[in-house]
């Protein structure tokens, strides 16, 4: 309860603080509300965007390419990370590619990324699964490779298949690099959803804050970054929810044993 | 139940040993494990270490084997190339004919660290090598509860590792090494963490298995009652170089009891390595 | 009932300088043309240019300078080509604080110009605007790239530039909110040079001229609306993108403004030759923008066919319709 | 010796497989060279690029930017990642605002980052070290959470300071979390510096791509891009090399010992 | 050396035992250490397990105290409360007169687990208290060097803990917990993974070190005649609940030799003992 209590209440105090901190430096420093909007109308922006309805389909939109491009560049970078990390060959002939494909601005593979899947959600998915693989891949691959000796010498002598080996050890062992690489690409495939909806989109939170800079209105702007800012919280706060659940034998948790 | 194999008190117990159904006749020892001339150098940071050198040993199919010598002298080593996890820089091993590459899936073992997957609960921990190897889970749980209970852990099933006492941990490793019924048996220091009683009691439930099964055994520790209460044979390693120095037969007749510990060759036994063992440990 | 589906797309993000076209959607007149208009907005013309070339987009809305440099050598023709003249007056402008010593072009020697980025398409334009003046970038001025809205706004006041240079909407935008701009005369020839317009793939354009005809008709429709009741045409467009609707002002205010920036706009859309020759393209036009373009260093030669770009095969059916019935329409619409 | 053969012929081998693939992609498939160039343009454009040397002020100015802003974001997120991580109040007060800080994407907040850095080369390192700081703040964050307790407990019990504990267990327990969060911010810091680059440069590898874009000049795009990807590769290869040699006690490496 | 604490042979052997100076006259013994009606309960996976029940104990500042008890009946936990890693649940322990919530530098432990740190080399693992207390290093480094010969590693001093066998390892730590000097020194099963011989030998120089510095010790083992040899008092600890069933003082004049190995007294204490000891673990 009073751990609730705090997780609830210090944010929200820092937050006060901030609050405070935005409105002190329109007020006393002059910060014209072209550069940083006034709170009172960020909060109408959010009044019309979620009461009104407005936002929710661009809400919704970017979530939406989000969540499938998160899925979909996790998945496939734990499971081409876990074979770089099993094997030399595919390390040689992988590893150098995909830093070289990560090192490239998306930006400026765009127009690539949408002659080859269109200007639908599709190259926003693409985009979001980029952005949020090279975490994962670097994560799970390093997680993998740190997994304790012994224990793999344990599975290998009962000859256990790679497979079993997997999911039995590599992975719960990994599962430490694997929950922070997921906490980061949340991040990032968010950045990669708006950033593609930058690109080209008509729908979107990236598109809203896009059309509201060009129109100079930084107050939708603001209300859109928060939104943003939302979607990004719940998504580490899931992941590190997750993460004290299924990870549950982690050492520090359990120290010297916890005595009631 | 008293202290037995520790030696100190050896009329002091007399009750309860149960060493299980007597065998009509040993089986004929066919050579099981063959290692030839085996030495294994490590690569370490200050230069190569000479872990073990020149070690040729045969193991038969139900032969009762136990290593014994000082600290660092090579016997976890002889285990690792024995299991097929650590390549001998020389020399060869076969296994039941073929040679050890690589792990083979019919060897049983115990670490000399417990090495439990702190995920898994106890009994799944006991379980590991019936899932990797594929065997029929279902069919192993209730061995692996009845292990559990011969281990005195019954009661901690479903308790995860780092919920247990540093011998407890032992003991889950000692139930797993034994769960799957491996042709070969490879077990590094398994009782050490353990006290007297519980020693003794696991001592005697070992040899009570190994009975009942005959498989083959390689059994490492330090204590001296203990390798000649159990074993056919002894071998007695030096430390630099790790080697076999000598080798001694244990025909004392099975099954083994406490009146075993109390007959002279027995007794003579425990003498012989322990003055042996005396000169191979030197201290300035 | 059979709604033909056509695709647009701009080179920009959306802003008001797009709602005259779109003005069309709110008088209807794609729907009376049998058309199902989706509108796309890209980053760039680089990104939106493959679309065209792949016909992913049918229609697109784009300034020339990628066409005439894509020109050169060894270089595949893009098969895609103007078909109509969209903003006839360059909408760029040089601007500077009211009360700045500034006055013309000649007074920026040794000063500091705010442009939106290195890569806009201005910036060679206003190169060679100055070289004509014998002043040379780096050496007799210096290009600032200050993106747009509020950091070039605020480059502007806090003195990290002398001018600015961007488009007259910004500009407009700025001054809604307060900033006391004078605008820098320009060269009768740099104001006239033309600016973006309607672009298609050559297939589409040999292939359907129907469907290229019904398109640019409805959409000059939508301009001659616009122009005849601009405060419709801002009304039309916040319903259609209610998110560009500003969040901050009165009601009355935020109309205000926005059609002050859209009467900017209009002026740079309405041919000199009246509202019957929307979209005519000229020859010198196309060559004056070949020759800036060689002359800030972008074109190896300035004698390039840059008739293969643009065609004005279609403005004549384009304009063929009632001008006044659109007016009286317009004027009467809420 | 092989090692060294293997590690450079096998990228060679998959590089000479993709140049192959490009070439046929534009003879078979007829790819027109506005969406990608020959091969041959793209070496041209290196050559007048390197050769002539028009590119190096650019490379070296995007290579300033990313180092200099790559060592203060890691710096920094290594810093704060350790204060978060020993410090429940700490997480409570500052997680929710990183994650807020890092959601938002960098594009929407650049014009306040240009209206505070100036257009010069500031701003740009400020951006690197933005998009740097992510991975390694959770990375050094999971990593000193989930050193081993009796390490741990063997330093409390001689009531070592948290400096000491910290450099002499935390941090090389942690240490195979930072290195790959170290390699992943190489990635982003490297993108970082494009990004503010396209934003607002007269300088470096992304005004470069940024400016050929306008002109549809795919030769000169692929060969910054190819700059870029040689710099992204160069990094990592460092941070990995750097791994191996301090992280030596790292136990896979050690796993039964290795014979000679 | 012979092998003598293992008991097994108790005249074996006479020879080279030097259990250092004799103090003048033992230190009257004040209290250094006492905990009062401890009582740790851990929540686990599968509810609370009493792991110590009302346990109260006394330490001088120079005794020298066993605890011996089955596997799992709290001795780990005991340690684990008196250095102040573990809050007891009830109770409270006061060292020094104050009272320990807290970890405290002057405290030596040796873990049950070797609990080395990896990217240190051998002679920095024992000097990791040094530095950590901030005391200075060069003038431990001898001192470091001098605990590696005593434990038969001073060839590893630059070898990495992962090179090491697991008895080497167990001795790196018994250095370590011995080379601050602190008033109290805590050994959870040092000498577990060691052989007889060299066990013997450590037992002895245990005695020798702390005869020198006569301060506060408390050694857990499962060896009933290493208890009776070493301490002045041995504390008997039953399970579930873990408590202190029986304290036994151990009157035998020091310093302890081979001679009194063979004194009756020693020998009717370890059977005592050993009889206790078998109504505490029970199997089925
Ligand atoms: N992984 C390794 N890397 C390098 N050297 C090693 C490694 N493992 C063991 N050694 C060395 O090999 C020798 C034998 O070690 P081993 O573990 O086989 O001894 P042991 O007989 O099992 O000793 P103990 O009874 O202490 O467990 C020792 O000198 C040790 O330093
Ligand atoms: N970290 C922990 N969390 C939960 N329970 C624990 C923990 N540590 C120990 N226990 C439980 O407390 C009891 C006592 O454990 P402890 O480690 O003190 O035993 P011990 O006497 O040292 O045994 P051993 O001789 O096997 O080392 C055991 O039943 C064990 O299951
Ligand atoms: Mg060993
Ligand atoms: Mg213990």
């Amino acid at each position: 309860m009073q751990e609730i209590m705090k997780t609830i209440l210090y944010p929200a105090l820092t937050a006060l603080a901030l609050i405070a901190a935005w409105i002190a430096s329109i007020e006393v420093f002059n910060v014209p509300n072209y550069l940083v909007p006034e709170p009172g109308a960020v909060l109408h922006a959010l009044k019309v965007g979620y009461i009104d309805g407005q936002y929710w389909p661009h809400f919704f939109f970017t979530l939406k390419s989000a969540v499938i491009g998160y899925v979909m560049g996790c998945g496939l970078a734990i499971v081409i990370g876990t074979m770089v990390a099993e094997s030399r060959t595919f390390e040689r002939f992988l590893y150098p590619y995909i830093v070289a494909l990560q090192s490239t601005p998306k930006i400026a593979i765009a127009p690539l990324i949408l002659v080859w899947f269109g200007f639908g959600i599709e190259s926003k998915v693409v985009m979001v699964a980029l952005m949020s693989f090279f975490p994962m891949f670097i994560n799970t691959m390093v997680g993998i490779r740190q997994t304790n000796a012994s224990m793999l010498n344990l599975m290998q002598v009962f000859s256990a298949s790679r497979t079993h080996i997997f999911f039995n050890v590599k992975l719960p062992a990994a599962a430490g690099h694997i929950f922070a690489g997921l906490q980061i690409s949340v991040v990032l495939g968010l950045i990669g959803a708006v950033v593609s909806e930058f690109v080209s989109s008509t729908q979107g939170l990236g598109y809203m804050i896009q059309a509201a800079s060009v129109n100079m209105d930084v107050a939708t702007m603001f209300a859109c970054l928060l939104s943003l800012v939302a979607i990004g919280l719940s998504g580490t706060q899931l992941i590190r929810y997750l993460h004290r659940k299924l990870v549950f034998w982690d050492e520090t948790h359990n120290a010297m044993g916890q005595t009631e | 139940m008293a202290a037995i194999l520790d030696g100190e008190n050896l009329s002091a117990a007399t009750q309860s040993i149960d060493p299980g159904p007597v065998p009509s006749s040993p089986a004929a020892s066919t050579p099981l494990l063959e290692a030839d001339a085996l030495s294994v150098v490590y690569k370490t940071s200050n230069g190569p270490i000479t872990a073990m050198q020149d070690v040729s040993l045969r193991l038969g199919s139900s032969d009762f084997v136990s290593v014994v010598g000082p600290s660092g002298c090579g016997k976890s080593t002889l285990i690792k190339v024995f299991s097929g996890l650590l390549k001998p820089t020389k020399g060869s091993v076969r296994l039941g004919g073929t040679s050890v590459d690589q792990p083979r899936g019919d060897v049983g073992i115990v670490f000399q660290q417990p090495t439990l997957l702190p995920w898994k609960n106890v009994l799944d921990n006991v379980l590991v090598p019936v899932r990797a190897l594929g065997m029929d889970v279902p069919a192993y749980k209730k061995k692996a509860m009845d292990l559990l209970r011969l281990v005195g852990l019954e009661k901690y099933a479903s308790h995860y590792p780092n919920e247990l006492s540093g011998g407890m941990q032992q003991r889950v490793g000692i139930a797993r090494g034994l769960i799957h019924d491996p042709s070969l048996l490879l077990m590094d220091e398994p009782f050490s963490a353990l006290d007297t009683m519980t020693r003794d009691h696991m001592s005697i439930e070992l040899q009570r298995i190994w009975m009942a099964t005959r498989k083959s055994a390689l059994f490492i520790t330090h204590s001296i009652p203990e390798a000649v209460f159990l074993s056919d044979r002894i071998l007695v390693m030096s430390a630099h170089p790790g080697t076999i120095v000598r080798e001694i037969s244990v025909n004392l007749p099975r099954p083994r009891t406490v009146e075993t510990l109390a007959a002279p060759e027995f007794n003579e036994l425990c003498a012989e390595l322990r003055a042996l063992f005396s000169q191979l440990v030197q201290f300035n | 009932a059979d709604m033909e589906k056509v695709s647009f797309a701009y080179p920009t993000n959306i802003s008001l300088s797009n709602a005259p076209t779109l003005m069309a959607v709110g008088m209807g007149y794609f729907k009376e043309a049998g058309l199902d208009v989706s509108i796309n907005f890209f980053q760039g013309s680089a990104v939106m240019l493959p679309q065209i070339a792949q016909k992913h987009v049918t229609f697109g809305w784009i300034t020339p300078d990628p066409l005439v440099v894509s020109l050169q050598p060894k270089r595949d023709p893009l098969p895609v080509k103007m078909f109509y003249n969209g903003i006839y007056l360059s909408p760029f402008e040089i601007v500077v604080p009211a009360d700045s010593p500034l006055q013309s072009l000649k007074d920026l020697k040794g000063k500091k110009i705010g442009v939106g980025a290195m890569s806009w398409g201005n910036v060679l334009v206003t190169e060679t605007m100055l070289k004509d003046l014998g002043y040379t970038q780096q050496k007799d001025y210096t290009l600032v790239p200050v993106g747009v809205g509020p950091t070039a706004f605020r480059a502007l006041q806090d003195g990290s530039i002398d001018a600015l240079n961007l488009f007259d909407t910004f500009h407009t935008q700025m001054e809604n909110r307060g900033a006391k701009l004078r605008r820098l005369p320009f060269e009768k020839k740099y104001r006239e040079l033309f600016s973006s317009g309607l672009i298609a793939h050559n297939d589409t354009l040999k292939e359907r001229p129907d469907l290229v005809v019904a398109f640019g008709k409805a959409a000059t429709k939508g301009v001659i609306a616009c122009n005849a009741n601009p405060v419709a045409c801002v009304k039309n467009f916040w319903k259609l993108y209610p998110n560009t609707k500003p969040a901050q002002g009165t009601e009355q205010e935020k109309l205000d403004d926005a059609v002050k920036v859209l009467q900017v706009r209009l002026k740079t859309m309405i041919p000199p030759e009246g509202l019957k020759e929307m979209g005519y393209y000229t020859e010198e036009a196309w060559k004056h923008y070949a020759e800036l373009l060689h002359a800030g260093g972008q074109l190896p030669t300035a004698d390039v066919p840059v008739q293969t770009l643009y065609t004005n095969d279609f403005v004549k059916s384009i304009n063929d319709f009632d001008a006044d019935a659109v007016v009286a329409a317009a004027k009467s619409k809420e």
